[in-house]
């Protein structure tokens, strides 16, 4: 069942191609089908998310590039990284959102990618640039015996 | 296009019915549809997501913003969404302390305010 | 509902990865959701079919690249071209089959591929050199009033 | 994998019930099926598609391999395939002239040989 390899896929930077680009993610995934269902669904929302922020970012700046995606399925653990050329931002400079207690709270209809993604991941690193920006996002394959 | 809506009056509610992906690319046409209920007065909504496949956070986003535009025209919005792995988006964006997920659409009229 | 664009997707050369092929023309075809579903089922089958030649080409010479597909969604066709790094061939010097009738025709159990592909397909061009091979298609839409 | 099969004995035949896609990943898989069957005597197979979601030219070789195979030991291949779309992979290879399709296995085996 070991057939790895990386895939990659180049969409329109269209909210509309967010559904294919996930497909893919599940697809790739589906190759090895020792993997746990959950997780894959975990990885699909996180590469989501990037994706979406990958088109938001390149449509704010008005380029026409289409937003790349490369599943790297190894082993142990399945990578997808999301590449934008966008103008890029400072992951750390990103504002909190008020505590969701809060009223003001419902003042924010955006602002969870980020942080979702970071939650789904076992990993998320992201390299960015006023050249364009890459996610990469990896979840860990845990066999049936050791998941709990 | 990959997200249906359907509208299905039920005194005092109106259910909303959403059938696909509520994703960036649907989300603006529940922000519009919500806009046009309330904007008729139907203000006690309740978001029917049973058949929704995919939820992300723009997704979400556009629920957070049907639940401030009905409660700022003194309405409400209830949710009916049984699918664990929706509610999981809900969670993992703390938003279960928001809003009350029931499992289907008889429960939540049911339920108490 | 007119939104167009270009989808690409690199895939190793295994067989495994042909449900990922058919997958993608699928979702990108979704994009126009007034497509006759019939008809898209024939281009994920003329792509499928195009692809596994693909494979089988690249294998054959050895060649460890990956196979790239490129999904042109335009007003009225969707165009899919399938392209390799294997060593091309002789469309026209392809044997025929024996005719179904015939005994002879159980002894074969391949060579189905380019008549089907030509078949389901509006348009099929096919271009090789010993570097390589592209095989275009092309599945023209009628709207629905035109289709009987 | 994308292909499960499945081996249900059904006196005087063995029922191979598919399901998933029949293509050039999974056709490989029913040639070591037939050729185990054949192996252990069974020769008369009815080969169940009506779970099959995808079939290409090469998962049509398979099933002209098969019939083939289990021709040349005295034995005979029924096969149920009711899908419209799945029906036009054999048309379209000129193929429902070698093999009857039937809606199911019970009309399969029923069927006058
Ligand atoms: N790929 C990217 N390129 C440029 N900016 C980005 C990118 N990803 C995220 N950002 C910035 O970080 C902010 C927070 O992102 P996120 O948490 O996903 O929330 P949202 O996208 O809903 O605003 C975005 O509003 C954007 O300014
Ligand atoms: N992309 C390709 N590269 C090299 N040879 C090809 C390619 N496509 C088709 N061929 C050749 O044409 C032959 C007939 O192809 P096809 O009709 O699809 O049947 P099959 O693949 O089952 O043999 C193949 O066996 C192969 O020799």
């Amino acid at each position: 069942m070991s057939q790895r390899g990386v895939v990659e896929l180049l969409i329109p930077a269209r909210p509309e191609y967010l559904q294919l680009a996930r497909a893919v993610v599940g697809e790739a995934a589906a190759a090895d089908p020792s993997l746990d269902p959950e997780r894959v669904a975990d990885l699909r929302l996180a590469v989501s998310e990037a994706a979406a922020n990958a088109i938001e970012a390149q449509v704010r700046s008005g380029m026409d590039e289409r937003i790349r995606l490369r599943c790297d399925l190894a082993e142990d653990q399945i990578e997808v990284e999301v590449t934008d050329r966008g103008s890029g931002f400072e992951p750390d400079e990103v504002a909190e959102l008020p505590a969701v207690e809060s009223p003001e709270r419902l003042e924010h209809e955006s602002g969870l990618g980020l942080s979702l993604m970071r939650r789904l991941a076992d990993e998320t690193s992201i390299q960015t640039s006023p050249d364009g920006t890459a996610v990469r996002l990896v979840v860990r394959f845990v066999t049936a015996g050791d998941d709990t | 296009m990959h997200l249906e809506l359907q509208c299905i009056p039920r005194d005092p509610w109106t259910v909303l019915a959403l059938r696909g992906d509520l994703d960036m690319a649907g989300a603006p046409r529940l922000r519009q549809e919500v806009a046009r209920l309330v904007a008729e007065g139907r203000t006690h909504l309740v978001l029917d997501l049973r058949s929704v496949d995919f939820l992300d956070s723009t997704g979400l986003g556009a629920v957070i913003g049907a639940l401030r535009r009905v409660r700022s025209h003194d309405g409400e919005l209830l949710i009916a969404c049984p699918e664990p792995r929706l509610r999981r988006v809900f969670t993992s964006c703390d938003l279960d302390r928001v809003f009350v997920l029931h499992d289907d659409v008889d429960a939540a009229v049911g339920a108490p305010a």
